[in-house]
């Protein structure tokens, strides 16, 4: 034993003793542009780091065999695109976007989540670089006075705006609107700019629930929904949770009328898991691979469908394909600017009014996406498909409205 | 209370789940002398030992210490009173030094906090330890351990030491270096209460010795009258009745 | 309503127990406080996943063969790594050592089955039962019935079979159980391997009312430290009562402080449960309250 | 009175702490800001590890939640800065830090007569709860702002690089923890916390007032961890219950403590650095392993060296002696 741990010890020891903390690697070499950033690939927000970061390779691996690279001021370049876990931890975050701006990296992308996505936002900031992402929507980010943070997505108080204009439009009009919001900070503002906008709009929203950010059991919500039976039920939290709020509600037998999950139906893998039930929900959706989009790298929203489908296992979000039109968005910059220039980068960034594979990306002038253009659609699960329902302009499917009970699902 | 006993003890009972460990035991100390506690095992010596040192409190009577009545105090009151027990099973700190051991004795004992270096070396040589000093206790012996457990009690300079069992499981050649040890501590001024089952050394050392049997006390006097005392004999060895 | 707020408690409760009584009698036998039992849960609940997802096995039947599984390793993980770290480091190192393997644990589930949560949907996950004005999902109440039978199950197994008699003696007189002869490093990797199989068997149970990932490995080893405060140490009683308390709390918290508020008052009962009165409800079955 | 009643000379500790840390003040000049974030990440952890030392090491009595006056130091500061509108940044930041403290050391006198009852497991399982309850009502109580987050006020001077700042803010935060933790050690009271941890109920016996003693500790204890929170916060500037109110922080510490040597000041400060050097350093490349590896060190760090490396030494020195006395027998 005593051998043992000696072999351990030392082994660690020549672990240790290895690597040294000051490393200088050379990153913008001459014939890539280095793009470093986060994703949180372990704890909470790992499921949708995983689509980011399959959107962020996806692209890089498109331009660079499909495309031979992008052409900048006369010269061709490869992507890099350099990403660690920062594990949903804000130090740890920090420290690493440090060693990225220290390696001379001159382009970032996001995190998930403000308290990630807002003390990384803070260093990328002062060091005057670029920062795309689409993990941070919180209100937060977007009224600190950033110059360099740009957002895929609205902020989040502005998401719903076209959510709360359906409500408006139903026929036979809702009686009474319920909202339940997840207690962390990305569902609060979500819900609560909704909750605004919509009493402005003289929506009846007479009930609004706070749960923890994660719940074991939704048997308080939906004995509030059994009793006081709301037309609409808007639930912004995340898909696990989202999953369980519909599995309580399929299996007590508690219907609503307009069930609205702002996350969760959008991923195949919930519409698998409640089979039939998924039929009728509705929730926010930001992307469709039938989008009539054309994109000047994939050629058009489907383009980029395709090609993701054929290299990866995982299945599609439209955090994947947000995440691509993070790198889209650079390679439209860079060559609007014909320059690797960070600063003339953001400029075009901040400029940006272009079509892609995600929509039409343009930013408000402090960073977040265009309500406009880069706003969430209406979504409903129809056939166990995911259709958009939602300005009429761009619906792919009429709404059913009210949707069928869970007895005639079960029927 | 006469003016000479630093303890004493009136009427002091208590009871454990019915069981009498301790019945209605009166005695005095008197200062200055070694006063030995014997009887067969399960008597109440350690109950009563607990109680003076505040651990239980009695159910009645009255445990008076240097004229003050310290019935029902806490086991810190009692110690900064000046009693301090050394334990049967020698409990030193194990992953301390002697010194540091002893030095806690002293820090939370009546000595001075200038005192405290003073003290603790005195108490070391009293207890024949300071060549020992830097020691770990986890690296003593059984005896050197014993010793320990006597030097720290006695760092606290406290003016009554309870010492159980000392003796016990030490060689003839330790007892007499505990007998020894016992008696420079007396005549450093200190009185000494000592429950042992080391008759030879019980007899060598007390001036007065008493005898509970079953929770009461059924003899006491000086050593040679009660190696006499038929009752005492009959506890011991057991009686046929 | 609130009958049926106190049903839905009792029903959450069911889970909580079964989800924390292994991690009780280990607690209450070996005095090991396992950090990685959460992690155990949910490998129960993912091997669940697996069978009804790849080979179509219904997780009810699967059930034997999970907790079968879950025995072998609980016995290999006692008998290797910490009865090593309980004889070499103090009870509270072996603590450590366990939250080491829920590191390791909760990454290899997220490699080997994505962090995607994970719900495991038999045909009959849908339905619900009612009783008068009461309704209650089908596989909640399953959920239930598994927790009460498997619970009775274990406390006659340790009241009337020679293992039980032997892990009771064991616990509480570890010396004096060698000297009869006792291979007490067997008995305590039986206990253990008793205590994998019930958190295997409460993983599958949760796999059926709802959605997993391998985040919430430190949800379900927390609700285990709360139901032992609450019902007591180290037996199938204690674990019972305070699942089926914690479930209670958690629903009337809901409904009648805030939607919000059932951890916030579970962990407020944890802190004055311990400090009025740390054995639990039932006290600690095997070693006497301090 | 005298300060300290130690055999061993506590000066040689103090100026041998106050030479180190002018040394690793001076780092910054040399190092990348890459270099100076990952020594914020060490000194911070070196400050917990030592704030939690004072409690945890000395006497024994491992709190599993001491997260807890990180998050709530963290947002006492806080909400009283946005309470504070207008006020200067240093004078606001200053006040913020002093009620943080004050406030904190409160709650665990409120908290410390009843809790300092359990022992062992118990009473490491109570404080995990505690710091449950902060995070979850600062979480969900509205006004407590946790899910929303929080600004913190920037005290960056002009002119200063805001890593070097900050690593300067932890680094003298931790020197004061040290050197309390050092005082402490070194007085009557460590004396007392020592044999609390070696056997409390004899300790009692020698008349160490155990009760006061391990709420003093508890109070200091909780006040160094809410200054290293209130710092920690304004280094990230923003703050939800999610970023102050971690788990690790509550495991990490005595993980750093068992690695360096459990009761020993130094001991956690290596084990900080060791630690911190491992999994931000060489783990910070690893995207979706490095958790495995964490757990996989920690495992076989209690397997291997239960004692940590001071307990090598230790051992090391132990048999030396042996060896010695042996040879002169």
């Amino acid at each position: 034993m005593k051998i043992d741990r000696r072999t351990i010890l030392k082994t660690i020891g020549t672990a240790v003793a290895m690597p040294a903390i000051g490393r200088s690697a050379q990153a913008q070499a001459t014939d890539t542009i280095v793009i470093g950033g986060s994703v949180p690939l372990s704890g909470r927000a790992a499921e949708t780091g995983l689509n980011v970061n399959n959107g962020y390779l996806a692209a890089q691996k498109f331009i660079n065999e499909e495309l031979n690279g992008i052409e900048v001021d006369g010269k061709r370049y490869k992507i890099d695109i350099r990403l660690f876990d920062d594990a949903s931890d804000p130090a740890r975050a920090s420290t690493l976007i440090q060693r990225h701006l220290d390696d001379g990296v001159q382009f970032f992308l996001g995190s998930f989540g403000s308290n990630i996505v807002l003390p990384t936002a803070a260093i990328v900031e002062r060091a005057g670089k670029p920062m795309m992402q689409t993990g941070g929507a919180s209100d937060q980010i977007y009224t600190q006075g950033y110059k360099n943070i740009f957002c895929m997505f609205p902020r989040a108080s502005r998401q719903l705006y076209n959510t709360i204009e359906y409500f408006a439009s139903l026929k036979p009009a809702p009686k009474s609107i319920m909202f339940a919001m997840a207690n962390d900070a990305f569902s609060k503002t979500l819900a609560e700019g909704a909750i605004a906008f919509g009493k402005q709009k003289g929506l009846p929203i007479n009930d609004i629930i706070t749960l923890p950010e994660n719940i074991t059991d939704a048997s308080s919500l939906v004995n509030q929904i059994r009793g006081k039976k709301p037309d609409v039920l808007l639930a912004t939290t995340h898909d696990q949770n989202s999953l369980l709020i519909a599995r309580q509600l399929i299996s007590s037998n508690v219907d609503v009328p307009l069930l609205y999950l702002s996350l969760g139906p959008q991923l195949k893998s919930f519409r698998d898991a409640l089979g039939n039930f998924a039929n009728g929900l509705f929730f926010q959706q930001f992307w469709d691979e039938r989008s009539p989009y054309k994109d000047a790298i994939f050629g058009s929203a489907q383009g980029f469908a395709s090609y993701y489908g054929k290299h990866f296992k995982r299945d599609m979000a439209y955090h994947t394909a947000s995440g691509a039109a993070c790198i889209v968005a650079y390679v439209h910059a860079m060559k609007a600017a014909n320059s690797l220039d960070p600063a003339k980068v953001r400029e075009k960034l901040a400029a940006l009014d272009v079509e892609s594979l995600y929509g039409r990306i343009k930013f408000t002038p402090e960073g977040d996406g265009d309500p406009l253009h880069l706003g969430s659609t209406v979504g409903q699960v129809l056939k166990g498909n995911a259709e958009v329902v939602f300005p009429e302009a761009s619906r792919t499917a009429a709404p059913t409205y009210p949707a069928p009970t869970w007895a005639q699902k079960r029927g | 209370m006469s003016a000479q006993s630093i303890l004493s003890v009136r009427g002091v009972s208590r009871s454990f789940r019915g069981l009498k460990a301790v019945n209605e035991v009166s005695f005095e100390v008197p200062r200055g002398s070694i006063c030995s506690l014997i009887g067969p095992n399960g008597a109440g010596k350690s109950t009563f030992f607990n109680l003076v040192t505040g651990y239980f409190a009695p159910d009645s009577g009255t445990i008076t210490f240097e004229g003050r009545d310290i019935t029902g105090f806490s086991p810190v009151q009692v110690a900064h009173l000046g009693v301090a027990r050394a334990f049967q099973i020698a409990k030193p700190f194990p992953g301390m030094s002697v010194t540091e051991n002893v030095r806690i004795g002293a820090l939370f004992g009546r000595a001075g906090p200038r005192d405290v270096d003073a003290v603790t070396t005195q108490a070391l040589e009293l207890a024949g330890l300071a060549a020992l000093h830097d020691r770990e206790a986890r690296e003593l012996t059984v005896g050197q351990l014993r010793r320990l457990e006597v030097a720290r009690a006695l760092a606290a300079r406290p003016s009554l030491l309870l010492a159980d069992e000392p003796c016990a499981g030490l060689n003839p050649t330790e007892t007499a270096e505990m007998v020894t040890i016992l008696r420079r501590i007396r005549d450093a001024g200190a009185t000494i209460v000592l429950v042992e089952h080391d008759m030879p050394a019980v007899m060598q050392i007390s001036d007065t010795v008493l005898v509970l049997e079953a929770g009461s006390l059924i003899a006491q006097g000086k050593p040679e009258e009660i190696a006499r005392d038929p009752r005492v004999i009959a506890a011991y060895l057991g009686t046929d009745e | 309503m609130t009958l049926q707020t106190l049903v839905d408690g009792l029903v959450l409760g069911g889970l909580f127990s079964l989800a924390a009584v292994g991690f009780s009698l280990l607690f209450g036998v070996l005095g090991v406080v396992n950090l990685a039992h959460g992690a155990f849960v949910l490998i129960g609940g993912y091997a669940a996943w697996t069978l009804l997802d790849r080979f179509g096995i219904d997780p009810l039947l699967a059930l034997p063969l999970i907790m079968l599984g879950m025995f072998c390793l609980g016995y290999a993980f006692q008998r290797t790594v910490i009865q090593w770290a309980t004889k070499r480091a103090s009870l509270l190192a072996s603590m450590l050592l366990t939250f080491g393997f829920a590191l390791m644990i909760r990454n290899a589930l997220v490699l080997v089955y994505s962090p995607d949560f994970k719900s495991v949907t038999p045909s009959y996950a849908f339905d619900s039962l009612s009783f008068g004005e009461v309704t209650v999902g089908l596989t909640r109440v399953a959920a239930l019935l598994v927790s009460v039978v498997l619970l009775a199950l274990l406390a006659a197994m340790l009241r009337f079979t020679s293992l039980g008699r032997t892990i009771r003696a064991t616990a509480q007189q570890e010396q004096a159980a060698a000297l009869c002869g006792v291979n007490i490093r067997h008995v305590f990797a039986l206990t253990a391997g008793v205590s994998a199989a019930f958190a295997g068997a409460a993983g599958v149970a949760i796999g059926l009312v709802m959605p997993f990932s391998p985040p919430d490995e430190t949800l379900w080893t927390i609700n285990a430290f709360v139901v032992v405060t609450l019902g007591g140490i180290g037996s199938p009683a204690g674990a019972l009562v305070g699942g089926l308390i914690l479930g209670v709390i958690n629903t009337m918290t809901a409904e009648l402080v805030g939607a919000a508020f059932p951890n916030a008052m579970m962990f407020l009962l944890l802190v004055l449960m311990l400090v009025v009165r740390p054995a639990g409800l039932l006290g600690n079955s095997f070693k006497g309250s301090r | 009175m005298k300060l300290f009643v130690s055999g061993r000379p506590a000066w040689v500790s103090i100026g041998l702490t106050l030479a180190g840390t002018a040394l690793f003040a001076l780092l910054p000049l040399w190092l990348s800001p890459y270099g100076v974030r990952v020594g914020q990440l060490f000194v911070l952890a070196a400050g917990l590890a030592v704030a939690w030392t004072v409690l945890g090491g000395f006497s024994g009595y491992w709190s599993f939640g001491n997260a807890a006056f990180v998050g709530t130091g963290a947002f006492t500061a806080a909400l009283l800065q946005l309470a504070l509108p207008g006020w200067p940044a240093g004078s606001a930041f200053a006040l913020a830090l002093v009620v943080a403290m004050l406030f904190n050391g409160l709650l665990a006198l409120a908290i410390a007569w009843p809790i300092l009852r359990l022992r062992g497991i118990y009473f490491a399982i109570a404080m995990l709860g505690v710091s449950q309850v902060c995070f979850e009502l600062v979480s969900n109580i509205d006004a407590l702002r946790g899910a929303l987050g929080v600004n913190l006020i920037d005290i960056v001077p002009k002119g200063v690089r805001p890593e070097r700042f900050y690593y300067w803010a932890l680094l003298l935060a931790t020197l004061i923890v040290v050197l309390v933790a050092i005082m402490v050690r070194h007085s009557k009271l460590g004396y007392g916390l020592l044999a609390i941890r070696e056997d409390e109920d004899t300790a009692r016996m020698l008349g160490v007032p155990t009760t006061r003693y391990k709420m003093i500790a508890f109070v200091i204890s909780a006040m160094l961890t809410a200054m290293m929170g209130v710092i920690y916060a304004h280094n990230l500037g923003y703050i939800t219950a999610n970023s102050v109110y971690r788990g690790d922080f509550n495991l990490n510490v005595i993980v750093y403590s068992l690695l360096g040597g459990m009761g020993t000041i130094i001991g956690p400060i290596v084990g900080a650095g060791i630690m911190t050097y491992v999994t931000q350093v060489l783990l910070g490349d690893l995207l979706d392993t490095h958790m495995f590896i964490t757990g996989l060190l920690i495992a076989v760090l209690v397997l291997a060296a239960p004692n940590g490396l001071y307990g090598i030494y230790d051992n090391h020195r132990l048999r030396m002696r042996r060896r010695k006395q042996e040879a002169q027998r």
